[in-house]
């Protein structure tokens, strides 16, 4: 099952660290902890004139799934709107339930929603992101 | 004992104690209110996880840690759908009704300041009463006792002349465990939103008989045991309102219900979790789990009319025998089977020591409701409780033992 | 791994769970230290008693009630032998180690005053350390770290710098959970005496690997939880000192615990039952009772040697893997099996993920010790436990793993 | 089991009702409960100048078992000292715990050695008169 779980995507996404580092500017900035866990997302973004994600950042202390997700969300999140990454979210939950398989490389996860422990792992950069969002 | 949807027999079946000889006597099981038997579904559950899927929940990565989280998990949502609610985040599990209602009194308790008056009734069970005194202690409050009539029910048209501006708390038994009186709920809550008070209903004698409808009674608080609704002992569950439990603060801390600890600061997790502190009675809730779906499972209407049905031939018998006294309600209207009775010049124990001899067991003595007895000035009663396994023998068998015990003593 | 008087197959027999596929693998379940699996000793005590002598305790005088009351005191008696002591009403059986501990901070917590000092330690687990918090934050007491060496035992040489007048309660893990260093007691004891102030031992994860002689420790009170002591969930046992456990109040309110109730005035029975308000975990007590005679029944010097044994060789098998850190003491001196250690590069819970591919059960985070793995900076561990029925095909299992979530992610 | 246990010699002496009543001028009194069961036991004494028991008188709001004990232990208590009431004491709890037959009437409370949650209904009086002597 594990092996499943770890495909290579994830394991790609997770060293491909995009996003990773911190802003020189942020606009806004946030943590957020998993407590069961001890893992730890600090997001760190800038918004356009037009209340875009110009840039994002973040700092992933996390396995190897936190690390994937954020990458993956940070391909996904840059050029887009609060309302645009809350429809990111709506997608990744069903992923993580297994309402659908999802697009692009939110299909990676696919295989989580058989490890109900671990989902609060690749939820975790979307809920940081969130709050730096305002949510 | 049989009726179209409601067979005794097949129900006997399910719990292997029933069919066993206790002392070489046939088992006359009447002292449900105490603690209940338990069906093979249960024990079969809670081995099932002992063997199987034994793990610690919620911090695993591992497949029996996984396996342990959704049974247990699933198991709050079960408890959730036999109260009727909506949100299994809104179900507590603790280690028994007890200790349910000491987290109310520990948690919601610390908003209230000296003067503020906690009300409970004269007939509360100790597990109603001591928690709420323990608090009133702690903090300076008043604890107000709402009066009982004669017949043993909660005197609610009492509560205007009780309940004050000043009142916080109304914390009062679902169903009497001494005289089975059902409280009338509506008035209460009613007088509760009247001066912004919570209502905290003790269910423990409530939940062996049935699934809840809790939305439709909008208490605030719902408290009962696992042992005495065919569950496991050691576990118990506490419903809270949603918004009232995200202002609680925990009550013990342990693992599971922090956010983040240094010895500096701490912080507390989202309910459920803040207040399930440490490793939670994992097989114990499976087990609860089980015993609510075998509840839900059960056509409660034929189960009410067969239980009703064995109380009124209890009443009757106990009526037709000289030196007998019914303690509670005289009609089958607003009770459920928990019938209290005295025999004149026989002490309560030594009428359940006879019965014993008949192989039927029941409780004697002030059944942690002290403040009814001193109230209805007794030195105790001897109590036989119904459960849907029970039939006409079990009644018959009690009716034989009262008679010798009248013949003996009095 | 046969040694004359240990058979690793025969105890392997008597643990259902280990003969069993999970997920089609082989349970290599190294996760003892988060909970241990149950013998069927166990689980056929709860099984006898949940179908031969359910019924409340303490409160009947039916065949049923009396036959519970003889299993749940025999129970308590049980224990107290497994700890050394002479006198079981010095154990109280709680629901939890968690509860037990919250237990000692609540009654005997309502001594403490503003300014006063509760020692624990930085390695603690969050159940010894949000209690004394809580009480802390209640009464402005103030909860002072006792440090932790760079190998992950508690600093018994800072004592006489940490340990004032002020101090009144010394709290601290008796082993470790996260580096099975054990501590050493004899100073803290001395140290302790010196300023008046008792001592609490967290004996979660020494109990399971055999009796205890609380007597020789000359410690105040000991916790232990059933679940990672072979027993069943939701029971735990507080053993206190007689003279100690006289004068204290109260925790929790409810049946039992009362001498006289009243809504004016209630008084306390006497220990233990002022501390078991309400039904007590009964199946769970008897569980644990049974727990500990299982344990007793074994020759420890022999288990021990087998436990070390494989702890040496899991040791010196992560030590010949490139990559991996042992966190905790390096020798086999003065610790228990529990093991932690990290891998360069991969999250703990990736290699907890991995290894459950292999069948190998371990825990991975922070285990509810945030400020150890703050002192550490660590972000988590992952940690194997081992039991008395572990083998070498476990320790390989892990070894195996270990090297595949090093290939894969580092 | 409970019909040997309430033999006739205990239905007897708890109806017997020996002592039962007040005393007027007593020299000492006390009052015990037993709180799992509500049991509650007062007892009177005068004691002679010697400080032995004079005359005893108690009120029993409990089960035959409490009555026979108290029955029982006003017949053999009057006319003597505290340290003869000990002895009384121990050799009921010897009774009571199997471990001897007991002379005279203590006999009868033999088969309360099988009913171990009744032995305090038995030993009530008794640490009632103690009480009462000081004890
Ligand atoms: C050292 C230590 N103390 C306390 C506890 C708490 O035990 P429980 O969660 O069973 O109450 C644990 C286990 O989680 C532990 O390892
Ligand atoms: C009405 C009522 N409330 C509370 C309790 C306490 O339940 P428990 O002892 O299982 O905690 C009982 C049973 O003893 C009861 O009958």
């Amino acid at each position: 099952m594990s092996q499943a779980l770890y495909q290579d995507r994830i394991v790609a996404l997770a060293k491909s660290k995009t996003g990773a580092g911190t802003l020189a500017a942020p606009s806004a900035k946030a943590v957020r902890d998993n407590p069961l866990c001890g893992d730890r997302v600090t997001m760190e973004i800038r918004l356009d004139e037009h209340g875009r994600i110009a840039e994002l950042a973040h700092k992933v202390r996390g396995c190897a799934l936190c690390e994937a997700s954020a990458s993956a969300l940070t391909a996904r999140a840059v050029g887009h709107t609060t309302d645009e990454v809350a429809g990111l979210r709506r997608e990744i939950d069903s992923v993580l339930s297994g309402e659908s398989q999802g697009t692009g490389d939110f299909a990676a996860f696919a295989p989580v929603a058989q490890h109900r422990s671990r989902r609060d792992c690749v939820t975790l950069p979307f809920e940081a992101l969130r709050a730096a969002l305002g949510g | 004992m049989t009726s179209k949807t409601f067979d005794v027999g097949a129900i006997r079946r399910q719990f292997p104690i029933l069919s066993r000889p206790i002392n070489g006597k046939t088992l006359h099981y009447l002292d449900n209110g105490a603690s209940a038997q338990t069906p093979q579904a249960v024990i079969d559950a809670v081995v099932a996880y002992e063997t199987t899927s034994r793990a610690n929940v919620l911090r695993g990565v591992h497949a029996l840690a996984e396996a342990a989280t959704e049974l247990y998990e699933s198991a709050r949502a079960d408890v959730g759908r036999f109260l009727g609610v909506t949100s299994p985040d809104e179900v507590i599990f603790t280690g028994g009704c007890t200790a349910a209602i000491n987290l109310v009194a520990h948690s919601y308790g610390q908003r209230l300041k000296a003067g503020d008056e906690i009300v409970v009734s004269e007939l509360e069970h100790h597990s109603n009463i001591v928690p709420w005194y323990q608090l009133a202690q702690r903090v300076g409050a008043k604890l107000v006792g709402l009066p009982v009539t004669q017949d043993g029910r909660i005197d609610v048209g009492a509560l205007p002349k009780t309940v004050t501006p000043r009142t916080r708390v109304i914390a009062l038994a679902h169903v009497s465990n001494v005289t089975g009186a059902l409280l009338d709920v509506a008035p209460v809550v009613a007088a509760a939103k009247s001066v912004g008070a919570v209502v905290l209903l003790d269910g423990a004698q409530r939940a062996p008989h049935g699934p809840i409808d809790l939305p439709a009674l909008g208490v605030d608080f719902y408290a009962f045991a696992g042992h005495k609704a065919y569950g496991p002992n050691g576990i118990g569950a506490l419903w809270g309102r949603r918004a009232l439990l995200d202002d609680m603060p925990p009550f013990m801390g342990g693992g599971s219900m922090i956010g983040r600890v240094s010895l500096e600061e701490i912080t507390w997790a989202p309910p459920p979790r803040r207040f399930e502190a440490g490793t939670p009675p994992i097989g114990p809730a499976i087990g609860l789990g089980a015993a609510c779906r075998w509840m839900m499972a059960l056509d409660w209407s034929a189960v009410g009319t067969h239980e009703m049905g064995l109380t009124q031939r209890m009443m009757d018998g106990l009526a037709g025998i000289k030196g007998t006294r019914l303690i509670g309600p005289a009609g089958l209207q607003g009770r459920f089977p928990v019938i209290s009775f005295t025999l004149e010049g026989v002490h309560p124990h030594d009428t359940a020591q006879i019965l014993d001899s008949y192989g039927v067991a029941v409780r004697a003595g002030h059944h942690c409701a002290q403040p009814l007895m001193d109230r209805l000035d007794l030195p105790g009663t001897t109590r036989a409780s119904i459960a849907p396994y029970n039939d006409a023998s079990d009644v018959d068998a009690l009716l034989e033992g009262v008679g010798e015990a009248l013949r003996r003593f009095a």
